[in-house]
């Protein structure tokens, strides 16, 4: 086991290092660099840009350099002294930029995995035992809605709704007067008051999905013979379900944890931006657009190393369950 | 081989019996066991280690043993499905050269193919689905070149015929079939291509008592009806006892005991033979109650890590220091050959004969 | 030979369901999937849907009433107008299909237009009108429109207009054909990369599938919005639309063909030890035989269920990427890109009817999912 | 000076407000002026001084618009995420406090910083006298040595401002000198004549020539001693970047404010939440030396503080202005004209109202043909005046209007608009008439008879006339327009390609000649002599023919224009040159007639009825404002004379 896990540790290091390569490669694919898209700004601002300026600073940022120098100077930077470079535009550190965002990040994310879990649980059971039913039907189409219509335009309506109907303060996950206050009960209430649009809105694409991995794991578990040899014996259908088919069906459940999350981080980047969230998304896209190099590099790294973590956590979770994966 | 040689047949069949259609000498299927990083190879599994029977023609062989004794994969390294690390395998045709099974070449693979093949445990998995039963049945025929077009649907309309099945099912699709039926198709196909030597892997242990029998009943049947001689591989003795000329016993990769299957139910010359047959049902009511059931203590031994000398001696109830140390070697004992230092001076029960 | 007596009974075999029986144990896998298929009405309903999607695809040009850049700038943000069919004159009811034309009105503070159907004012509408002219099918030109305003210059907007005056409904079925093309041909492409490349490391494994296993998971381990960025940034300036979509597709199918191919190896893995391919194998076949009418039919109905899952996905995925503005851009007209144009709080409030496109897109996921599902269902051979 | 006869109308809206005598006495000392009650307490405990001996000796004094406000709440204005730099919107807000600056009604120059000025006879020779008493917001003192800080050890240090000082500080390559001639006198000399060195001072997008020397020197390898610690310690790499950081650099829009709070300044409020990628907004509060009064003798500002929350997308801020959450809102480019009437009914509801903006720019927007584009083909028809004109002709300006504009504007060309003194009957609507067949006829009449079969007119070697025409992504308006021009020009057989592409690409490929038409809205409305390159190419923002500018400005890339246009530069090197006004216009005007004849341009209609939002419950927010960056909206109309009215 130890061997295994060291192994695909291996494997891991050396996918990151070929994901550093192609995330560094990803922000060079587009025309011009950080600078141009800055005077860009500045010039929309109405300022005129010196072109010596822009040079000077060339050099500085070291744009000018060869892309392997430049990937050697972030990389380097990361590997021997824990330094993921400065943010051009933020003139910080990019690990403070990207640890401030992580906190509230994390915190929807997972709030947004729980709402999933409770809402794909019961109508993933609910439609295996109750298959072709009506209700079935009914919650499986609610599901699947909530997969078909785009998140950024579930988010508009339901923010002019509740701006509409409500008077809610829109966006944002805070009310103005808590936004800079420090934590207190008050402050606390309000997030939960203000989480709950970007939570449905984030959860509805991802619940469809669990329903049918529920539904399927489950209808294959109820076909077993010990299933019916357990309803035989005339044990009721609640304990016959719950003794063993919805915990062996909860097993690809658990193992696919590690891959929801990273997606979440990343997938929630549009609904991100429409709501307005201070979640990671908004400053992702915000330094690709900007060509901020090594924040959005490592903005890029940092949720791949996510994923690859989430796929270790679940291939051992696999190993450990299943012996036999590992001489494989 | 003179070990082979020396393996004792019943003597009262004909001449033809004492003809060895398959061969096997010191025959080895490891698999190697990776640890680390680098996928170093740390040791081997030994599913099959150092084992020699011979299989003559007419005869039924039966290979019995507890699962993961390695019995199914000395079957499939008949047939090359697994590859063998060691030893030799000779199959020889009733009128031809003997040929090397482990250095042939693709035809000659094909031929052995042909000539000698198999029947599997579990009919749902080893019939597609997705292909009617016709088809099935005939793709050896097409594929081994025997037959063609509408000479194939002949031939497989007669070979349902033959297994108990009506030919105008040839259309139809497996799932349409009940499980004993299924099995009758899998024969249909391991007999289609006119073999002389079929493997029988377990082929009645996934069907329920009363289709076991017909089952068995059309296996026989079909024995004398295409000359043909059978390795049955199974691990349920009674079913052995009923079909079987002669037993091999399989402890852990190796051959433990063998001979006539007479011989070997009424004295067993093994403490692990004794131990399999002290599980078998006994349906007649006098002897019932009579034996003592040897009961086996702790697992059946891991061929990743074999114990020391004999293998069996962990859970033998007759073992001494010299078992933990040396290994026995198989050596005929009376009509059978033994694997055990002891099978002279031991006195083992078997079950009687109350058997056909 | 055997007594007949001697064959045990079938399992299944009620005297009632007799007939149905026979039938089906004649029954190959796709009759089979199919008369499964049937008896699942949600799938099947689904499936309707489906064809009839890309039926409109086919023949958006000669179902659409106008080509998706006819404009009335008069009637920018006109709203839906009921089709009726009756007039009533001195006469009474006469059959005349017809839409009403509308009063328009400009706020000279607010800036805002407003549109009344004019009940009086009856716009004559017929089918089979004469239009623009087009190609059917790329082919024949003609210029008949399955339904139109006997005037081309009088409004007809079924489903209102957009900002620039132009017809939503014209527009919404235009875009059925990029978008729904986009999933197809884009799943198209990952399915030939997932089959290959999955095909591949299920069926050799060993060291070839260790590296494509490492490749697809250091593709899937990047996240999906930068990559499309970067990619969608590479494509060069001077592309014609028509370029650019295709490469979209390309860009979409990338990132599609790694789950695709999980899926085919471990369909492949699991398949290879099946008794009936080792069975196969002793009957002489090849391995390229055994991979054509074994494996891949036995996977088959698995991958074409994925295939309905997945162009689902890449619709939405297209939309998403007209979000960012990265993905397709006017004047192709994909669902996403009508969906990009409306995506404001304008439309929300004052012309909702904008957001009908997104109405297709909720029908055709809908669609393809339930019917992706049913085909699950029924691929199983064994299942009930 | 460029005073033009609109806003002198306007200048005269809202003087002489009513006076609010809201006199607060403390105890102990009978007080001259008065300060916000948020301030008493630190006072009273000793931490800040008296407001008498934090306001200079002679504060400037602000009319507020409509009345004398009261102090406290808040106003809160957005920046928008996305590629919005944000600096430059808090800049206006907050950071417009140069020497001198624009009065409110615009045109005019009025004192700042500088509590006076004279300039010489031939305008090289400048002297400014600053405010005595004046502080910067940590209490210490102004000099003319934070003057000279800025300009002798920043501008012209060639490691910070790599390009030089910039534009305002330079005259034909010539960096300015300055001397301090005492503690509050500044002499700024120039090498040759520099007219309109007053209003380049005032323009907002020039540097404002400040800078706190007693902060700024710690920073500053001239006076600082362990600079390589601090350095090492901050973790950049260089002195430059640190400086940049700490104190300011060529970026302008006092970039540095924004980002550290510990930089001392003049503003009305100082960043306390600052623009850092941190927080989803900046917040900046009261400078408590803040340096002006109202006519009652209240410091200001009324406001404890601004807020600016960061905000994802045009369509959350657009929910957020009608919910009430913003108080002022000035984005001309993201709030169109078609939003206006979704804003105008939530109005009640939001308690907000519009104000109206008169744009400083001309046409709602401008194609620039490439006339130095590498194509051979492209490039010498593009040339031809005669097949601009047939394009212009040929665009159905006023369907354009009605559909994308609602109906607002005229048919109007890259030129003065109407309000300005060089306002051209001729140059504003010359060529603006639809007439197809005359466009047609024209382009006959060039030789450009052949046509494929989709009746495109072809070059000579037979490949299709197209030009495509680079917009950015962010300008739904033009965007829709070029839809329409493409159907316009398509009928007289020119293909157009539209190419929407974001705005750092756009900048690389103007500034890299890469295009072949582009399209922008169309500068030069008003301020034309402070911004006048679309008339001449005398920057990279002539989008017409960038390397004519590049030529001008000696840099490499350049390319020689035609004669026509060598004269309309050398005209443009007097009219700098010129201190006397009335030359200046003069010489302007002659530019201007040159630019009408050749007609690089083509223009679509007038900009009109743009708006800004402002919140009911503010007071002082003029109802009118003149919309541009140089002014710049809303800085000039004084934010610190902003009040939150009683409810």
């Amino acid at each position: 086991m130890l061997a295994f896990m060291l192994r695909r540790f291996i494997y891991m290091v050396v996918t990151l290092f070929l994901v550093s390569i192609l995330s560094f490669a990803i922000i060079q694919l587009p025309p011009g660099d950080y600078l141009s898209s800055m005077v860009a700004g500045m010039s929309a601002e109405g300022q005129q840009v010196d072109q010596q300026f822009i040079n000077a600073m060339r050099d500085r940022y070291g744009l000018g350099d060869p892309v392997y120098v430049q990937y050697w100077k972030w990389i380097s930077g990361i590997v021997l002294r824990g330094d993921f470079g400065q943010s051009f535009e933020w003139n910080r550190p990019v690990s403070s930029l990207i640890y401030e965002r992580m906190g509230l990040t994390l915190l929807l994310s997972v709030a947004t995995l729980f709402f999933i879990w409770a809402v794909a649980f019961p109508i993933g059971i609910y439609s295996a035992i109750r298959k072709n039913s009506f209700g079935a039907h009914l919650a499986t189409l609610v599901g699947f809605i909530g997969l078909a219509i785009p998140n950024f335009l579930i988010a508009l309506v339901f923010m002019y709704l509740s701006f509409r109907y409500f008077g809610q303060s829109v966006g944002g996950l805070f009310s103005p007067q808590y936004e800079n206050a420090s934590w207190s009960l008050a402050k606390v209430g309000d997030l939960i008051a203000h989480m709950w649009i970007p939570i449905i809105v984030l959860g509805t694409a991802g619940t469809a999905t669990l329903i049918r991995i529920m539904r399927a794991n489950l209808l294959d578990e109820l076909n077993k013979p010990y299933v019916t040899t357990a309803r035989a014996m005339g044990h009721p259908e609640h304990v016959v379900l719950l003794k063993y088919p919805v915990r062996v069906a909860l097993n690809p459940f658990v193992s696919t944890v590690g891959w929801v999350l990273p997606g979440l981080v990343s997938g929630a980047t549009i609904t991100a931006i429409v709501l307005n969230l201070p979640m990671s998304g908004p400053m992702l896209l915000r330094s690709l657009l900007t060509q901020d190099m090594y924040l959005a590099g490592s903005f890029i790294l940092l949720l791949s190393t996510l994923t690859v973590i989430g796929t270790l956590i679940s291939d051992i979770l696999l190993a450990w369950l299943d012996p036999r994966i590992r001489y494989s | 081989m003179t070990l082979v040689a020396k393996q004792g047949i019943r003597r009262s069949g004909s001449s033809d019996r004492r003809t060895p259609i398959y061969t096997v000498e010191g025959l080895r299927v490891h698999f190697p066991i990776t640890r680390g990083v680098m996928r170093r190879i740390v040791g081997q599994v030994k599913a099959v280690d150092d084992i020699s029977f011979i299989v003559y023609r007419g005869e039924t062989l039966g290979l019995v043993g507890e699962s993961g004794c390695g019995k199914t994969t000395t079957g499939r390294a008949l047939l090359r499905i697994v590859e063998p690390t060691g030893g030799r395998i000779t199959y020889t045709p009733p009128d031809g050269d003997p040929i090397n099974v482990r250095t042939a070449g693709r035809d000659e693979l094909k031929a052995v193919r042909r000539a000698a093949r198999m029947v599997f445990q579990d009919p749902n998995s080893s019939l597609n689905p997705r292909l009617p039963v016709g088809e099935i049945i005939g793709e050896g025929l097409h594929y081994h070149g025997i037959a063609r077009g509408a000479e194939i649907e002949d031939r497989v309309a007669d070979m349902l015929r033959r297994v108990g099945l009506r030919p105008e099912y040839i259309r139809r699709y497996p799932h349409a079939f009940s499980g004993g039926e299924r099995q009758r198709i899998g024969i249909a196909r391991a007999l289609a291509v006119n073999p002389n030597f079929v493997i029988c892997d377990e082929a009645v242990s996934a069907l329920d008592v009363s289709v076991q029998a017909q089952i068995l009943r059309l296996l026989r049947e079909l024995k004398d009806e295409f000359d043909l001689t059978y390795l049955f591989v199974g691990h349920d003795l009674a079913v052995i006892q009923h079909i079987c000329d002669r037993v091999a016993v399989m402890y852990a990769g190796k051959l433990v005991e063998i001979g006539p299957t007479q011989s070997i139910f009424a004295t067993p010359r093994h403490p692990y033979t004794e131990a399999l047959l002290s599980a078998v049902p006994r349906p007649d009511p006098r002897v019932r109650g009579t034996g003592e059931r040897v009961r086996l203590a702790g697992e059946v031994a891991d061929v990743s890590n074999l114990p020391s000398g004999c293998a069996f001696h962990p859970r033998c109830r007759y073992a001494t220091e010299r078992c933990k140390t040396e290994t026995p070697q198989l050596r005929p004992v009376g009509e059978q050959m033994v694997a055990c230092h002891f099978a002279d001076s031991l006195t083992l029960k078997g079950v009687g004969s109350y058997a056909a | 030979m055997i007594d007949q007596a001697d064959i045990d009974t079938p399992a299944t075999a009620p005297k009632a369901h007799a007939e149905v029986e026979h039938r089906e144990q004649y029954a190959g896998q796709w009759t089979l999937i199919w008369w499964k298929l049937g008896r699942n009405k949600v799938a099947l309903f689904s499936g309707a849907v489906v064809l009839i999607i890309y039926l409109v695809a086919i023949f958006a040009d000669f179902l659409a009433p106008f080509s998706s850049e006819h404009y009335q700038g008069r009637y920018a943000y006109a709203p839906p107008q009921p089709l009726s069919f009756f007039v009533q004159n001195e006469e009474g009811w006469r059959f005349q299909p017809h839409v009403n034309a509308y009063t328009t009105d400009i706020d000279p503070v607010s800036f805002r237009r407003t549109f009344v159907p004019d009940p009086e004012e009856v716009v004559p509408v017929r089918f089979f009108a004469a239009g623009e002219t087009y190609h059917l099918l790329g082919i024949i030109p003609t210029d008949i429109h399955l339904l139109g305003p006997e005037n081309p210059r009088d409004p007809m907007f079924l489903f209102g207009a957009d900002r620039l005056g132009r017809d939503v409904l014209s527009r919404t079925i235009h875009g059925t054909r990029v978008s729904m093309s986009i999933g197809l041909i884009g799943v198209g492409l990952s399915l030939v990369l997932g089959i290959i490349l999955g095909g591949l490391s299920g069926f050799i494994g060993g060291a070839v599938d260790t590296l494509i296993q490492r490749i697809i998971e250091f593709l899937q381990s990047i996240p999906t919005i930068p990559l499309w960025m970067g990619l969608a940034a590479a494509i060069p300036q001077s592309w014609t639309p028509l370029q650019v979509y295709f490469a979209i597709t390309v860009i979409l199918s990338l990132i599609g063909w790694t789950s695709l191919a999980r899926e085919v190896r471990g369909k492949f893995m699991a398949l290879r030890h099946e008794d009936f391919v080792t069975a196969a194998r002793l009957d002489g076949l090849g391995e390229m035989v055994i991979i054509r009418k074994h494996l891949v039919p036995s996977f088959l109905s698995h991958i074409i269920a994925s295939v309905t899952l997945a162009i689902p996905a890449m619709i939405l995925a297209e939309t998403a990427l007209s979000f960012i503005g990265i993905g397709l851009k006017p004047p192709v007209v994909s669902w996403g890109v009508l969906l990009q144009e409306a995506q404001n709080i304008r439309s929300v409030a004052t012309a909702p009817w904008l957001f009908l496109p997104g109405a297709a897109i909720v029908v055709s996921v809908l669609s393809m999912n339930f019917l992706g599902d049913g085909l699950i269902d029924a691929a199983d051979p064994y299942g009930n | 000076m460029t005073t033009s006869k609109y806003l002198r109308k306007q200048a005269i809206i809202g003087l002489g407000g009513v006076v609010l005598t809201a006199l607060m006495v403390f105890p102990g000392a009978a007080l001259a002026f008065n300060q916000a009650p948020a301030l008493d307490s630190e006072v009273e405990a000793g931490t800040l001084p008296p407001v008498d001996d934090r306001l200079p000796a002679q504060p400037m004094v602000l009319e507020p618009l409509d009345e004398v406000g009261v102090y406290g709440g808040s106003l809160r204005t957005d920046i928008l995420g996305g590629t919005d730099r944000g600096y430059g919107w808090i800049n206006r807000i907050i950071g417009y406090e140069p020497l001198v600056r624009w009065a409110p009604e615009g045109g005019r120059v009025i004192p700042n910083i500088a509590e006076s000025w004279e300039a010489n006879d031939d305008s090289t020779e400048f002297i400014f006298k600053l405010r005595e008493g004046l502080r910067w917001s940590d209490g210490a003192p102004v000099t003319a040595h934070d003057v000279t800080f800025f300009v002798e050890d920043m501008a012209k240090n060639t490691e910070l401002f790599p390009g030089g000082p910039g534009g305002h500080l330079e005259v034909n390559g010539q960096p300015v000198v300055v001397e301090a001639l005492d503690d509050l006198t500044i002499k700024f000399t120039f090498a040759d004549p520099y007219g309109l060195f007053i209003q380049q001072l005032a323009n907002a997008n020039n540097q404002p020539a400040i800078a706190p020397r007693h902060y700024g020197e710690q920073f500053h390898p001239a006076y600082a001693e362990d600079l390589d610690a601090k350095v090492a310690a901050s973790g950049f790499t260089s002195w430059v970047e640190l400086f940049q950081q700490k104190v300011g650099g060529p970026t302008g829009n006092n970039f540095a404010s924004w980002v550290n709070p510990e930089l001392p300044s003049l503003h009305a409020w100082t960043v306390t939440q600052p623009y850092d990628g941190s927080s989803s907004q900046v917040v900046a509060k009261r400078n408590p030396y803040y340096w002006k009064v109202d006519t009652a003798e209240n410091q200001l500002p009324y406001l404890d503080e601004v807020v600016f929350p960061i905000i994802g997308d045009t369509e959350v801020l657009k929910l957020m202005v009608m919910n009430g959450q913003i108080d002022f809102t000035y984005r001309p480019q993201n709030l169109t004209l078609a939003d206006k009437a979704v804003f105008f009914d939530s109005m009640e509801a939001g308690q907000y109202h519009f104000i109206e903006l008169s744009p400083d720019v001309s046409a709602t927007q401008a194609i620039h043909l490439n006339l130095t584009t590498t194509d051979p083909n492209r490039n010498a028809l593009f040339n031809e005046k005669d097949f601009r004109i047939a394009l212009s002709h040929a665009i159905d300006r006023q369907e354009i209007i009605d559909i994308i504009y609602v109906g607002q504007g005229e048919p109007y060309q890259v030129a003065p608009r109407p309000e300005s003194q060089f306002y051209d009957e001729v140059f504003a609507h010359q060529y603006t008439e639809f007439d197809p067949d005359l466009a047609n006829q024209m382009l006959d009449d060039l030789g450009l008879t052949d046509r494929n079969s989709a009746g495109i007119r072809l070059f000579e070697d037979s490949s299709p006339i197209s030009i495509q025409v680079d917009v950015r992504t962010d300008t739904t308006p033009q965007i829709d327009g070029l839809e329409l021009i493409q159907r316009y020009w398509a009928d007289v057989g020119i293909e157009l390609r539209i190419n929407v592409i974001d705005s750092a690409l756009y900048r690389e490929r103007q500034v890299g000649n890469l295009f072949e038409a582009i399209s922008n809205v169309g500068a030069g409305g008003l301020n034309e002599m402070l911004n006048p390159r679309l008339y001449v190419p005398i920057n990279d923002n002539a989008l017409y023919a960038v390397p004519w500018s590049y030529w001008y400005n000696e840099d490499p890339r350049g390319i020689e224009p035609d004669e026509t246009t060598m004269r309309q530069l050398e005209l443009y090197d007097d009219f700098l040159a010129t201190a006397d006004e009335a030359r200046q216009v003069e010489l302007f005007a002659e530019i201007l007639g040159i630019a009408r004849d050749e007609f690089r341009t083509l223009g679509i209609s007038l900009i009109t009825g743009t708006y800004a939002i402002a919140g009911d419950k503010m007071g002082n927010i003029p109802t009118k404002m003149i919309d541009s960056a140089i002014y710049p909206t809303p800085a000039p109309t004084n934010p610190s004379t902003w009040y939150v009215k009683a409810q």
